[in-house]
């Protein structure tokens, strides 16, 4: 019951996924069809329980009176609001829009954006050519960032003709070589990982539907 | 000679096709060469119908499609269809497939060509044909005789592994400082950090850092270190608290698992870094594992464990984001070598055995490219038309 | 109304700022808030995006007799229900039932995918270029390769590159002799392509910032002068 | 002073980083963007689908990317709205619902376009992979309705659209792998045809479908949207801010420069 009955169940899902995926018959296709959508209703309800942990952890803080207890009242507080407008008034209410565009999403982006300093500051701090693989990844970090944008062809283009070269060495240096860095090693270091990364992908599906890898049942009986 | 006598025979017979057909062009616009099929590779929901591309001196601007069910009287189908829309160019053939039938039914179909000045020519009817649904889609067979392969090269050398005989597995760069990481942590008193990323249990990455998260757990079970594990996904949380618990189970120390310190944050990706950076920063952590699928916050997460001055391990597939690693962590475990390092930390048959086998797909897919290239450069590219033909 | 979302969003990013310099009250009250509205934001969608529409719409039809067809849903619901059984610790185990479901169905989706999308379809891409080098076109009379030199160095280089990569990844065998050469200039192309994705990467971080500081600069204080003006 | 230049504190970086963002945008300064190839492409393939042609707009991205993605879907839609292509415009982002009908409706009133005539709005259905596959059988057996709950059937502009066989292209606009999923699911499974504007971190793991051929055409990062802008004709923020842009690269090439040279001085000097 414990262990027999899931890896049967995965077994079967596993392998209904995949003859239907090699027959176009009507009846292969309304069963892929039906598991689906079966698969996107199983998902929220994970999510409702998840929620119950999250709000377990905070009473447990709050009760235990562990360091900064009293930011768990704000958790509920942005939690309880949003629930109690959006579920009986759906999210198209107003309050709930205004709610999401003026408080979560520029939360949201502010904290995406604080990669811009992040980069400068990691950028600024590991590039450093220390090695000949160091080196090879500085440059081609600083060509492409140089050819990304437009000044970086206007310096190259304006050295060019200071210096009357244009006529030996063509326009647009750092945008071609960009071009041609992402097109080419890029590409190719990009398609050694994905094909390593897919068989990976490929050879672990396997081992979980013929229920070889059992990891997912965390253990125990 | 018997070849050479094929070879001439092919080559009268092309002849007089083109003529015979080049001269019907010329001769009325009518369409030549009808001939109706019943689609191959589908569910039975359509029939194709092919003709001969019109010379371009027919004058014919578009094609009407006429159809008759049952031995019926014909009835036209849709709109008129102009030249681009029936001319395939990969077999240089006009092609339509009528949609609208019953697989119960006969068809029988005609081609009425209409030229520039309006002028209308009927084809020949075709035979009569009906549709079915296959079972098996032929033009998949490549992809199913790969996939049985591949399967059994893992499954072979999963079962080799288990026969005992040792599996070699070279040295991944990184993996050293797992214990190192773990003994600055315990030493200082400190706590340590293991972050999941965002992947959802099916992913491998997860699978593999969940591995890896038992090794290391097992190991902070001896030292009674603080292992914390902010989670993202609500499943992966569940299998993790699970994982966890066996492991300190297996070090016979089930009084120091506290199942609080595994916990869920938020799915919300942006929530989730805010939330791990603030533990970061207030729980100074000495060691921090970023293990598993990751997206943009990887490095908010990465460049804050390195103001703290943890030492990280970092390890994704996520392509993407491991420039940001390599630059703000010590130590990074690029692509595979995060499947690979938990089968070498756990020292299974089962991980060990398939990392063989999916290094036999490495070599397969290198003989591949080696003669793929021999064979494109004298000209011969099946293997090009192989690849691209598997729908 | 717009007004007051204008400040709440100023004052909620600068709080999120605050982080850059150190942690403070202001950074842990958004990053607490951040995490309870983004929860409560998800459950409000997976309950009326995901689970009326999808789950219970057939089902309320299925039971009151206008669409029986809808029944089936039953069997992913009580799935989905069998979750709540980590609430209980002795039926914590009921859990990976689904769990099980979703990873059959997920690895199942995934293999056939998988193999040709990025097995089939990369290895073609690598080679395809060979078969153009033997190929000529006509332009303007003359016929010239289809490929010009640069190009044919490119295929050439691709085909190295991504050989050398996959054989970094070879696990089961000792890195030496040749096979160590290659892993080395796998090894080379890694971090060119590193270099490239990081460099790539600038440009949309950037961006994201200077978008903030639009916001802050010409919406939020802009706003200071509307307020400015009818107060006095 | 060079072991402190290798040690700055890197909040000093950060004051640095955000004094480059604002100065230029005080003083507005522009300087010329040239149309790169796949984002040419792009613009081509629409370009020429005649009058009354569906495209598919899926806004797969959140708030946290609008900076980039916003400036394309404007552009892009204003192109569709000019040439009279119809938009069916969807998300697989639950976050991407609310942001993508403010910006419909916004652009839709700019150039006069009607709800349920020349764009309809399907909204948010969870599992990206799941309503991809979806929608190559049915559209509306995944979106019953459009956002405003009115059924598929009723709208006018869908009445000849089943499935992906009525939808000339697809445009992903995109912050994470999703170009992936349609790819594999709609193109590979269903022949959809695919072009794309993503992040600026996505363009690389973009390349291999671009050059398979996998992918029509694409924009990257705020410099696409800044060239398709261009090509539109109207120049908006996208050509704003990649002139800012500008400034912030060549500030972290030089950060990078600088940090070199003192590391080798620092060292050197350790040396002797």
């Amino acid at each position: 019951m414990k262990r027999q009955i899931p890896l049967a169940l995965c077994f079967l899902f596993g392998i209904v996924m995949i003859i239907t995926q090699f027959s176009p018959h009507p009846v292969s296709k309304s069963i892929y069809e039906r598991v689906i959508s079966g698969a996107l209703i199983i998902g929220p309800f994970a999510l409702v329980l998840a929620t119950i942990t999250l709000i377990q952890t905070h009473i447990n803080r709050i009760q235990r009176r562990t360091e900064h207890w009293g930011y768990s009242f704000v958790v509920f507080a942005g939690l309880i609001t949003m629930v109690a407008i959006g579920v009986p008034f759906g999210p198209e209410n107003p309050i709930f829009v205004w709610l999401y565009r003026n408080v979560q999403v520029p939360m949201d982006a502010t904290m995406f954006s604080l990669l811009a300093f992040f980069i400068a500051s990691a950028a600024y701090r590991a590039f450093r050519a220390r090695s000949t693989e160091a080196t090879l990844l500085l440059v081609t970090a600083l060509i492409v960032m140089l050819g990304n944008v437009p000044v970086g062809d206007l310096i190259w283009n304006s050295l060019l003709s200071l210096t009357g070269l244009d006529s030996i060495i063509s326009q647009n240096g750092p945008s071609s070589a960009r071009g041609w860095i992402l097109d080419n090693p890029n590409l190719s270091a990009r398609r050694g990982i994905i094909l390593g990364v897919s068989l990976g992908v490929i050879s672990q599906s396997i081992r979980i539907i013929l229920g070889i890898e059992r990891s997912y049942l965390g253990g125990g009986d | 000679m018997k070849h050479n006598k094929i070879c001439l025979w092919i080559a009268v017979c092309t002849t007089l096709f083109l003529w015979t057909s080049l001269g019907y062009c010329q001769g009325s616009a009518a369409p030549t060469n009808v001939v109706a099929i019943d689609t191959p590779n589908d569910d039975g929901s359509s029939i194709t119908v092919t003709w001969d591309v019109p010379a371009e001196t027919s004058g014919i601007v578009g094609y009407n499609i006429l159809s008759s069910v049952d031995g019926a009287e014909f009835s036209k189908l849709g709109e008129q269809l102009s030249l681009d829309d029936v001319i395939d160019q990969e077999t240089n053939m006009c092609m339509y497939q009528d949609t609208s039938i019953s697989r119960l039914n006969t068809y029988t179909y005609i081609i009425q060509a209409v030229t520039e000045t309006g002028e209308i020519s009927d084809s020949q009817a075709t035979e009569s044909v009906s549709a079915k649904a296959q079972i098996f889609h032929t033009g998949k067979i490549p992809l199913f005789l790969a996939m049985l392969l591949f399967s059994a090269a893992i499954v072979g050398s999963i079962y080799h592994a288990r026969s005992g005989k040792e599996v070699f597995v070279r040295r991944i760069p990184g993996l050293e400082a797992v214990d190192e990481a773990i003994g600055r942590a315990t030493e200082m008193g400190r706590s340590i950090l293991y972050v999941l990323g965002l992947g959802s249990v099916s992913n491998v990455a997860t699978i593999a850092s969940m591995t890896i998260l038992g090794q290391v757990a097992r190991r902070t079970a001896d030292y009674e270190t603080p292992l914390r594990v902010p989670c993202n996904d609500p499943v992966v949380l569940n299998v993790v608290r699970e994982m966890v618990k066996t492991s300190y189970l297996d070090e016979g120390r089930p009084d120091a698992y506290n199942e609080d310190n595994i916990f869920f944050i938020t799915e919300s990706q942006f929530a989730y870094a805010a939330g791990v950076d603030g533990m970061m920063i207030r729980e100074q952590p000495a060691a921090i594992f970023l293990q598993g699928t990751f997206y943009a916050e990887s490095l908010i997460l990465a460049e804050t464990g390195n103001s703290i001055g943890a030492i990280q391990i970092a390890g994704t597939d996520s392509e993407a984001q491991l420039p940001f690693f390599i630059a703000a962590c010590d130590y990074t475990l690029i692509g595979e070598e995060l499947y690979a390092a938990s089968a070498y930390l756990a020292r299974e048959p089962m991980l060990l055995g398939s990392l063989r086998g999916q290094d036999w797909g490495k070599l397969f897919i290198f003989g591949l490219i080696v003669l793929g290239v021999i064979l494109e450069l004298t000209g011969i590219n099946w293997i090009t038309t192989l690849l691209q033909n598997v729908r | 109304m717009d007004l007051i979302g204008i400040w709440v969003a100023a004052f909620l990013t600068l709080c999120i700022y605050s982080f850059l310099y150190r942690d403070n009250p202001l950074y842990r009250f958004a990053e607490h808030l951040f995490v309870g509205i983004s929860v409560g934001y998800g459950i409000v969608l997976s309950i009326h995006q995901g689970f009326l529409p999808l789950a219970w719409k057939p089902f309320w039809e299925a039971i009151t007799f206008k669409d029986p067809s809808g029944l089936w849903v039953i069997i992913p619901i009580a799935f989905g229900l069998l979750f709540f059984a980590r609430l209980s610790p002795k039926h914590t185990w009921l859990i990976r039932y689904p769990i099980a479901v979703l990873i059959g169905y997920g690895s199942g989706i995934a293999i056939p995918n998988v193999l040709r999308a990025n097995i089939f379809e990369q290895t073609r891409g690598t080679l395809q270029p060979f078969g153009k080098m033997t190929e000529t076109i006509a332009a303007n009379g003359d016929t010239i390769p289809a490929l010009s030199t640069f190009e044919i160095f490119g295929a050439i280089l691709m085909v190295i590159g991504v050989i050398c990569t996959l054989t970094y990844f070879f696990f089961s065998v000792e890195h030496r002799g040749p096979i160590k050469g290659l892993s080395k200039v796998g090894i080379a192309f890694l971090m060119i392509g590193f270099g490239s994705a990081f460099g790539n990467t600038v440009m949309g971080r950037v961006a994201l910032l200077i978008q903030r500081v639009d916001f802050l600069m010409f919406d939020w204080i802009a706003s200071f002068g509307t307020i400015f003006n009818s107060i006095f | 002073m060079f072991s402190r230049l290798v040690n700055m504190d890197r909040r000093y970086v950060f004051i640095l980083v955000a004094l480059a963002v604002i100065i230029p945008m005080l003083f507005s300064v522009s300087l010329p963007v040239s149309i790169s190839e796949p984002t040419q492409n792009l613009y081509d393939y629409i370009e020429n689908l005649p009058k009354g042609s569906t495209i598919m707009l899926a806004f797969d991205y959140g708030p946290s990317s609008l900076a980039e993605l916003n400036p394309m879907a404007r552009a892009l839609l204003i192109q569709c709205f000019r040439k009279g292509v119809n938009v069916v415009a969807l998300t697989l982002y639950a976050d991407g619902t609310t942001l993508a009908s403010t910006l419909i409706k916004e652009v839709a009133e700019e150039m006069n376009a009607i709800d349920g005539e020349d764009y309809v709005f399907l909204g948010f259905r969870p599992g990206a992979t799941q309503v991809i596959l979806g929608m190559g059988t049915e559209i509306a057996g995944v979106f019953e309705t459009d956002l405003s709950g009115k059924p598929l059937s009723e709208i006018p502009m869908m009445k000849d659209i089943v499935n992906y066989d009525q939808i000339d292209l697809l445009v992903d606009l995109a912050s994470s792998a999703t170009p992936d999923a349609w790819i594999i699911y709609a193109n590979v499974q269903y022949n959809l045809k695919i072009g794309a504007g993503v992040t600026g971190v996505m363009i690389s793991q973009m390349f291999p479908y671009l050059q398979t051929g996998q992918l029509v055409g694409l924009m990257s990062g705020i410099l696409g949207a800044a060239e398709y802008e261009n090509l539109v004709g109207m120049p908006a923020k996208g050509m704003q801010w990649i002139n800012v842009e500008s400034f912030v690269h060549l500030l972290v090439v030089l950060l990078v420069v600088i940090g070199n040279i003192a590391y080798f001085a620092h060292r050197s000097r350790e040396e002797t």
